[in-house]
């Protein structure tokens, strides 16, 4: 074994801690230590999933103290899969916003590629943690971390939404705090294999409430419907990479909180219907208003929100295939949605309104980035043979197979309208008769290398889906069966 | 109309909750000796006796027990002052012009110079003493901001260095993760965060291991915060008065 | 080849007649009922000093192939007949198809719209269109007809027809008379005489399809013109008449069904057009429809 | 003490608790100053935080202090929700700045703090 | 690696090399194309074999590609006018800015038909329909005229049928636990009752889509219309095809096993009829070649899917042999019109005219193609007529036999506007410039062009394969072949007999030309078209008195009260609505902050008050 997974969360604040020290030696260093620390991070990822994959989930316990006394680390394949995912996206998004800071003085810079890191420990730390108040913390982590990055661009009304972001995320916490309490004041643990393994002591009553609190509280950070005022805002005016970053890896960690509160925490008989019904509405909802957008990448953010809710839908499915079709998009989504942010980023780089019709032609100007974006969007409306299609065809084969005709139909007559929008924007970028006054913008070195890993992993996948089948698999089982997450974490023994 | 929607909807939600919370019950008696539960909060408080010999368990939980939560609470007031200072950065950031509400009388600016040593100590002392007596940290970090907070109310030209503030919040925390990071080298059971020095005796200063050592580091990291806080905000001028 | 020249001369003299008799109901004197050969003779001695492309060229030559090809694949007389003379006349009896005869009848007037178009003259053009569109016109009560008669017996075959009524006794006309109205009413427009000879108006001044041909030209499209009467003729008969043991009874019957068109032209106005698509898809397509619901009923 | 002063105690204190977090929510969603939202907000913290530690009391329970002269026969208070407690309250903090520094760069753009006149993003 | 896979493999790369080697170098990019097209084709003819098959796996699926005689019979319309189009389109594009592109979605197109024809199951099977959907797709925008009416309309009704069809598959896998074509099929009967009607309709559904059936077939005048029309060959050639390949698939399959399968049957076989008639009256109001082909490809799409539909052997066989025809006839004539645009830079009757003496070999082809598109002997179009007629009346669907006599009488029409609107009427000196085609694009549409009367002439040449094919999907026969049944080739004896006919047609044919040519050739001269007997006077050099302009009007006004009325029109309304809808919908994101708030309190009341109903 290589390392702990407590190094995920220990060597990114250390570093953290560690910059500004840097900074006033060399002021570069800034820029590169957070990407050596999250490279570090994903070599430490991919030999632990490896090992995990092999022999078993890891349980870290923290400060000597077994559990359910001291806070542990889960790192099995489901977790590790996520977190392999995440600091890989970390890690894209720091190699693409590279030099795109270039422009910015120190201070600016230094803070920026602070918090980013900070954003994917924390996202990294709500998939690891096996303790809800823990989590709560983490949570906390990714929410100051991002309102900050939201607002990083001064002049934009990113004030604006990193308000509401701030509003909503702090009702979140509040929400989240009571759940806490619930749970703790009838089963005085935290810890969550504990609260699985004594859940059937609890009154149901308190069940429901605190699995409502928690649902809500955590729907907020997931961007489901009713809860997701904030996400269209916050994705449109950050910073390209930092729209990027939340579709990749922040919904991912509050998605995998929801997941794991209702597959392994809770036992309630209707929670899967819920996550099923909530995700549904999202999924329509966010679809139906993307269609409509002028901006092109509020028409981003409501695109990936329908995505998490359809990720939520398979999650809701509730079988073994469901669970597999929910990471297999998730792990599309993570991959398509990004280059989108990213390439989308570059198109509007000139254009002040950053609306669609401002991408008239622009294909001619930037090649390289349309084409990516156009591979992009074929890739998440999931057209064959791009690595969209398996995820969608995953679910569909899930949810056909527990019989849900009707829902099979909706997300097809949802998907059609994803369609729509995508091809429009496509159509506009390279078939439209090039407007004048539009300049585009030569992506960067590291931006060419970034786009270009990406579309290859989308074409990967999609020609070769067994790259991934296996991790996929194993982490689907692994959050599947409740009993062994109890028995690995209660008789963790410290290693 | 908007307010009735809203209250309507608060009655909804307060009635619920406040109906959970009291059939739970004020003072949960089901928790005192339940062998069913086993809460964790029995064996917290038997191991911060036997094991740590922390008087304070509080403190112990605050620092060992959960001492991964500490780290990252320190992380997210760390990461408040740089979303600070990033939400309110400005091309041009001049030290030192800020908005002065009232300019302070004599007596305010004898009498604060006065206090501060007294303040700083005292929140020295808590911080020091925070695994024996209520406090800690946290606490004696707050009350040395406050010291000085009082400087720059009452000296308008009162001014700490950025550079400083940095230097001391960084080391603090480096030794906050270092010493956890150490727990894996010497700790005899090798994980993060592990108490690998003597625990001493109960009630005497030098015990509790690893406690006060990260205790102090956490008092000067949120000293060091807070103030930069406080700073960066005050330096913070509206364009109407300027 | 006997077939040929006999249809030639009866298509020919059936010409004349009609003009003779034209003139006498519009009471003219008229030209004498052999005009038709003599110009189709001077028309065939004419030598013409133009012409307007290949596509000119081979107009005719596609009208001539329809006329004839229908004209071989058309039985004259039955099959196997007494008379002495009948073995002239069966040169592809054997392959008397109805839907084959339909397509290769429509083949020359596409030709000879073909060779109209070539010459550029607007006319040619107007006219070939009139042309055209009253065919789809008249064709579906004529289809309809035919249909009708193809559900009754089960065939395509027109020499099957006519052993039918031959073995029966009873013409096709009296066993499904709807038919046999619908199909004389198609008939009316596939003559192109009055109502319904707006395709080539004869009023106007050398307008139609015809117009810009003189000389082989006109001659080749006249002949086959005459001959494509005669198939038509004879097709009626052979379907609806229990075709003709020799020809003097071919030659009564067809003079009689051949009445009808000319007598009913005479005497009426000409149509527009869209007046004589519109004609066709009314009555005659509403007695198509009996037709075939009375071959589906009995 | 007796019991019987703690029956209406009960009520009062988890009331009261839930009656702050319901006032700072309200003040987050109607009133119309950002500062008073912020305001709101923070008040909601405490209200939790309030319930939190409420939640950690025992009856007749003492500080979970092992200083000189403790008797172990008496029955300590619970320390977790108190540590919890102590968390959430620096979270809030700086949730809190957060938002104020927010405030600041809104009054900035905006040159106002009514917050319905900050809605360039919208549909 | 087996042949298939490296077949197709060749056909992906070849693409992408292509496209690379565009951008470097056109010529590159054109030999590169050429190899990309004819050598993996070569390959197929060659090496593959009927009873070839290979299996990849992916994702815990087994994809299983091979080749059936059914699909063998369509892969040699695929590859056959893909050849001819790759050869094509070479000297078609030259010179334009989007080559490149031109070239990857073709090749891809082609690869991916061929990809759908060999795949045996329904996963690889829709893989290879998306890909060819949106290589099409981009076809169809790559000129950038109206590309978000067409383009999007052409995706979104190809997306709904793509669709359906995955819902199928996927339901069919739910229900028997195979993607397997054969499984599916075999097992049909297993399913419960609901899902027997369900799936054959949703598959229905889809492959009606792609061969343009009736309600569903508003893309396909945009779409043929809008892509190059060396392309466009293709997709009315063979890529509509493909949704007939499907059609004959589940006809066969599916339906024949439901017990009330033959209402399907007739309500399918209504709907092409009306397709056929409806598409053939729209497209003699068309005053653009490209239009006019394009709704009469409908139109003849309409007659396949009759012939599908009514599913008797010698329908079927009609039906298939239609097919072929249609590619080779329809894709001549898109090439001829490709060929005028390419030389006269537009295709609208009214602009251009007299175009015969300019373009001769073009104007070959084309009066071949469409004397074999009007069904006139002794062209191939004509047989599959006869034989669907005749299935049609063995069937007793004697109104459908009305109809589709209506619709090839009324084809007349438009075939002559097609002819005289290029080719004829008065030569105008604006012209004079034109030239004939070059090499590169005459030999393929004579080749199609020729390959008609070929198989007018010797129909068995092509009976044996679809006799193969038809006997592979359980046609079982009497006489040793499926035509036995024909009056066309049972009554007149044998195939052999028909032949004299058609010799004599073509020897009288003959003779009369030389006869006039002789007789009135000798000492005559060609005047110009300007030098007519109008009336005495002789126009004018600059007059234009060709007839153009509402040519067929008196029909139409006929038939005016028909064309008020248009589905198109329909769809439309229901899109600008759903566009409102979605308008109003997305009203809820009001700027305001604290309004997301109330609605997360909302939802918290909500599942607050309905826990019970939630959590029973």
């Amino acid at each position: 074994m290589v390392g702990t997974p407590v190094l995920f969360i220990a060597i990114p604040l250390l570093a953290a801690f560690l910059i500004p020290l840097f900074g006033m030696v060399w002021k570069e260093s800034v820029r590169i230590v957070p990407g050596l620390v999250l490279t570090y991070l994903l070599i430490l990822a991919v030999n632990l999933l490896n090992y995990v994959t092999v022999n078993g989930p890891i349980v870290e316990t923290i400060a000597g103290w077994a559990p359910p006394f001291g806070i542990n680390l889960v790192f099995n394949a489901f977790s590790g899969f996520l977190v392999t995912l995440m600091v890989f996206m970390g890690l894209m998004v720091w190699l693409y916003s590279y030099r795109f800071k270039s422009n910015v003085e120190y201070e600016p810079a230094r803070k920026y590629f602070l918090l980013l890191m900070m954003l994917v420990t924390g996202s990294v730390g709500i998939v690891l943690t096996g303790d809800i108040f823990n989590m709560f913390v983490f949570i906390e982590i990714v929410g100051i971390s991002g309102y900050a990055l939201t607002a990083f661009y001064t002049g934009r009304d990113s004030a604006e939404a990193s308000f509401k972001y701030l509003m909503m995320g702090s009702i979140a916490s509040v929400l989240l705090l009571l759940a806490i309490m619930i749970i703790y004041s009838q089963l005085g643990t935290l810890n969550m294999a504990d609260i699985a393994s004594k859940m059937h002591l609890m009154d149901p009553k308190y069940k429901i409430a605190s699995f409502i609190l928690f649902v809500v509280a955590l729907g907020i950070e997931a961007e489901i419907f009713p809860l997701n005022g904030w996400a269209p805002d916050a994705y449109s005016e950050a910073p390209g990479p930092v729209g990027a970053a939340f579709s990749g890896i922040v919904v991912k960690g509050a998605v995998y909180a929801l997941i794991r509160f209702t597959y392994t925490i809770f036992d309630l008989s209707g929670s899967f219907h819920l996550i099923l019904i909530i995700g549904l509405i999202t999924l329509v909802v966010a679809e139906v208003a993307a269609i409509r957008q002028e901006k092109l990448k509020r028409m981003l953010a409501f695109s990936s929100i329908g995505q998490m809710g359809l990720v939520l839908v398979a999650f809701g499915i509730g079988t073994k295939e469901g669970v597999f079709a929910a990471l297999f998009i998730m792990l599309n989504h993570a991959i398509i949605k990004p280059l989108l942010f990213f390439t989308g980023s570059y198109l509007v780089y000139h254009s002040k309104k950053k609306k669609i019709s401002d991408l008239d032609g622009i294909g001619k100007l930037a090649p390289f980035t349309s084409v990516l974006f156009a591979l992009g969007a074929f890739a998440i409306v999931g057209l064959p043979p791009f690595a969209g299609f398996w995820g969608k065809l995953s679910f569909l084969v899930a949810a056909a197979n527990s019989d849900m005709i009707l829902i099979i139909a909706l997300i097809l007559v949802v998907s059609v309208i994803e369609i729509v929008y995508y091809m429009r924007v496509v159509n506009r970028i390279f078939f439209f008769k090039r407007s004048s006054s539009l300049l585009a913008r030569r992506p960067t070195p590291n931006a060419y290398i970034v786009m270009t890993v990406l579309g290859l992993a989308i074409l990967l996948i999609g020609f070769y889906p067994d790259s991934v089948f296996g991790y996929l698999h194993n982490a689907a089982n692994s959050l599947f069966d409740k009993s062994q997450y109890i028995h690995s974490v209660l008789t963790a023994t410290i290693q | 109309m908007k307010k009735v929607l809203v209250i309507l909807l608060l009655a909804v939600v307060g009635f619920y909750i406040s109906e959970t919370f009291f059939d739970i019950g004020f003072g949960n008696s089901h928790f005192v000796n339940n062998e069913v539960i086993k809460p964790v909060k029995d064996t917290y408080l038997q191991q911060t006796v036997q094991e740590l010999k922390v008087a304070n368990t509080v403190t112990s939980i605050v620092v060992n027990f959960r001492g991964f939560d500490t780290l990252g609470e320190v992380t997210v007031l760390f990461l408040s002052v740089t979303a600070l200072g990033s939400i309110l950065y400005k091309r041009r950031h001049h030290v030192g012009d800020r908005s002065v509400l009232f300019s302070a009388s004599s007596i305010v600016t004898a009498g604060s110079k006065l206090l501060f040593p007294a303040i700083v100590l005292l929140g020295t002392y808590v911080f020091i003493h925070g695994h024996l007596s209520p406090g800690g940290g946290f606490q004696g970090g707050v009350i040395i901001a406050t010291g000085f907070l009082l400087m720059l109310l009452a000296y308008e030209n009162y001014s700490v260095s950025h550079t400083n503030l940095a230097i001391v919040e960084s080391l603090a925390g480096v030794t906050f993760a270092g010493v956890g990071l150490l727990g894996f080298v010497y700790g005899e059971q090798g994980t993060f965060l592990e108490n690998f020095l003597p625990s001493g005796v109960l009630n005497d200063l030098f015990s509790g291991g690893v406690i006060p050592i990260i205790y102090i580091a956490v008092g000067f990291k949120v000293a060091a915060e807070l103030t930069g806080v406080i700073y960066t905000v005050l330096n913070e001028k509206g364009e109407q008065n300027g | 080849m006997a077939t040929f020249i006999l249809a030639f001369v009866v298509g020919m003299t059936y010409g004349g007649l009609v003009r003779k008799i034209t003139a006498r109901v519009h009471n003219r004197i008229g030209p004498p009922f052999y005009q038709n050969f003599i110009d189709a003779f001077k028309l065939y001695s004419k030598t013409s000093a133009i012409h307007h492309g290949a596509m000119h060229f081979m107009g005719p030559a596609f009208l001539m192939v329809s006329s004839i090809v229908s004209l071989m694949i058309v039985p004259v007389l039955i099959p196997g007949g007494d008379s002495w003379y009948n073995s002239w006349f069966n040169n592809m009896n054997a392959g008397g198809d109805l839907v084959f005869l339909i397509y290769i009848m429509v083949f020359g007037s596409l030709g000879l719209a073909l060779g109209a178009g070539q010459t550029g003259n607007p006319n040619s053009s107007i006219g070939v269109t009139r042309g055209l569109s009253q065919m789809v016109g008249f064709e579906i009560p004529w289809v309809m007809a035919l249909v009708a008669l193809m559900i009754s017996y089960k065939t395509t075959s027109i020499v099957d027809f006519i052993n039918i009524q031959q073995e029966t006794g009873k013409w096709l006309m009296f066993e499904n008379p709807f038919a046999f109205i619908a199909a004389v009413l198609a008939m009316l427009g596939m003559f192109r005489y009055s109502p319904f000879d707006i395709v080539g108006a004869p009023s106007e001044l050398a307008s139609g399809p015809v117009s810009e041909n003189g000389g082989k030209f006109l001659f080749t499209m006249m002949s086959s013109g005459s001959v494509f009467s005669f198939v038509k003729l004879t097709l009626f008969v052979d379907l609806f008449m229990g075709g003709a043991e020799n020809l003097v009874i071919l030659v009564i019957k067809t003079f009689a069904l051949y009445m009808i068109p000319v007598l009913y032209g005479i005497v009426s106005p000409r149509y527009r057009t869209e007046q004589a698509v519109r004609f066709f898809w009314g009555w005659p397509t509403f007695i198509g429809l009996l037709a075939i619901l009375y071959a589906v009923i009995f | 003490m007796d019991s019987t002063y703690f029956q209406y105690l009960d009520y009062a204190i988890y009331g009261s608790a839930v009656l702050v977090i319901l006032i700072g929510l309200y003040a987050a969603l109607v009133k119309k100053s950002l500062l008073k939202i912020v305001l709101g907000l923070s008040i909601m913290e405490a209200g939790v935080n309030l319930l939190f530690v409420a939640l950690g009391y025992l009856k007749g329970g003492t500080a979970p202090i092992f200083s000189d002269g403790y008797d172990p026969s008496q029955v300590m208070v619970d320390p977790v929700p108190q540590a919890l407690v102590l968390t959430a309250i620096v979270i809030g903090f700086g949730v809190t700045a957060v938002a104020l520094s927010l405030v600041i760069r809104l009054w900035r753009h905006h040159h106002t703090l009514y917050i319905d006149e900050i809605k360039n993003l919208k549909w | 690696m087996d042949m298939l896979t490296l077949i197709l493999v060749i056909f992906l790369g070849g693409a992408i090399v292509t496209w690379i080697g565009n951008k470097l170098n056109p010529v590159i990019g054109d030999l590169l194309f050429l190899a990309a097209v004819i050598v993996p084709s070569g390959m197929f003819f060659t090496g593959v074999g009927v009873d070839s098959t290979t299996t990849i796996n992916a994702l815990g699926l087994t994809l299983t590609w091979g080749l059936s005689p059914l699909s063998y019979l369509f892969s040699l319309v695929v590859v056959g006018l893909g050849i001819l189009l790759a050869i094509y389109s070479v000297p078609f594009m030259k010179g334009n800015e989007r080559t490149g592109a031109f070239y990857f979605n073709f090749i891809l197109s082609i690869g991916s038909m061929l990809g759908i024809l060999v795949s045996k199951d329904w996963v690889s099977f829709f893989i290879f329909w998306e890909i060819m959907t949106w290589s099409s797709y981009l076809m169809v925008i790559i000129n950038g005229k109206d590309v978000q009416k067409v383009g999007i309309k052409y995706f979104v009704f190809s997306a709904i049928g793509a669709y359906a069809m995955l819902m199928a598959m996927v339901v069919m896998n739910s229900q028997l636990g195979s993607f397997m074509l054969a499984d599916t099929f075999n097992n049909f009967q297993h399913m419960s009752a609901g899902y027997q009607i369900l799936i054959p309709l949703l598959l229905l559904l889809a492959f009606g889509v792609k061969s343009a059936l009736m309600p569903l077939h508003v893309w396909a005048p945009g779409a043929y219309s809008n892509a190059p029309m060396a392309f466009t060959s293709v997709f009315s050639g063979a890529l509509s095809k493909m949704g007939i390949y499907g059609m004959v698939l589940v006809m066969i399959t599916m339906v024949n096993q439901l017990p009330n399968g033959s209402i399907i049957r007739d309500v399918v076989a209504w709907l092409g009829g009306f397709t056929a008639a409806a598409a053939t009256l729209w497209a003699i109001t068309q005053d653009d070649g490209k239009k006019l082909l394009a709704w009469s490809s409908v139109g003849q799409m309409g007659y396949i899917v009759v012939g599908v539909a009514i599913g008797t052997p010698l329908a079927m066989l009609a039906a298939l042999f239609l097919v072929v025809v249609h590619a080779m006839f329809k894709g001549s004539l898109f090439m001829v019109v490709g060929a005028i645009e390419k030389q006269t830079g537009t295709t609208d009757f009214r602009e251009v005219n007299g175009l015969i003496r300019k373009m001769p070999w073009t104007f070959i082809s084309a009066l071949l193609s469409i004397i074999a598109l009007a069904g006139i002997p002794p062209l191939a179009g004509f047989v599959s007529k006869w034989m669907l007629y005749e299935a049609l009346i063995q069937n007793n669907n004697y109104i459908l036999v009305i109809l589709l006599f209506f619709a090839s009488t009324a084809g007349f029409l438009y075939s002559y506007k097609f002819l005289h609107g290029y080719f004829l009427g008065q030569e105008e000196p604006e012209w004079d410039h034109v030239k004939e085609a070059p090499i590169g694009m005459i030999v393929p549409m004579l080749l199609l062009a020729l390959g008609t009367f070929v198989l007018g002439t010797y129909p068995q040449l092509l009976f044996k394969p679809i006799d193969a094919a038809l006997q592979y999907v359980g046609y079982t026969t009497t006489g040793g072949s499926l035509w036995a049944d024909s009056v066309l080739f049972s009554q007149w004896g044998d195939v052999v007999m028909l032949q004299p006919i058609l010799y004599a047609i073509i020897a009288v044919f003959v003779f009369f030309v030389i006869f006039l040519w002789f007789k009135g050739k000798k000492n005559t001269r060609y005047v110009s078209t300007k030098d007519i007997s109008t009336s005495g006077e002789i126009p004018k050099e600059w007059e234009n008195l060709t007839f153009k302009v509402n040519f067929f009007q008196p029909f139409e006004r006929a038939i005016e009260p028909f064309l008020k009325r248009q589905i198109d029109k329909y769809y439309t309304a229901f899109g600008n609505g759903l566009e409102a809808l979605f308008e109003f919908s997305r009203r809820v994101y009001t700027g305001n902050g604290q309004t997301y708030a109330i609605y997360a309190v909302l939802f918290l009341a909500l599942l607050l008050l309905f826990k019970s109903n939630l959590f029973g």
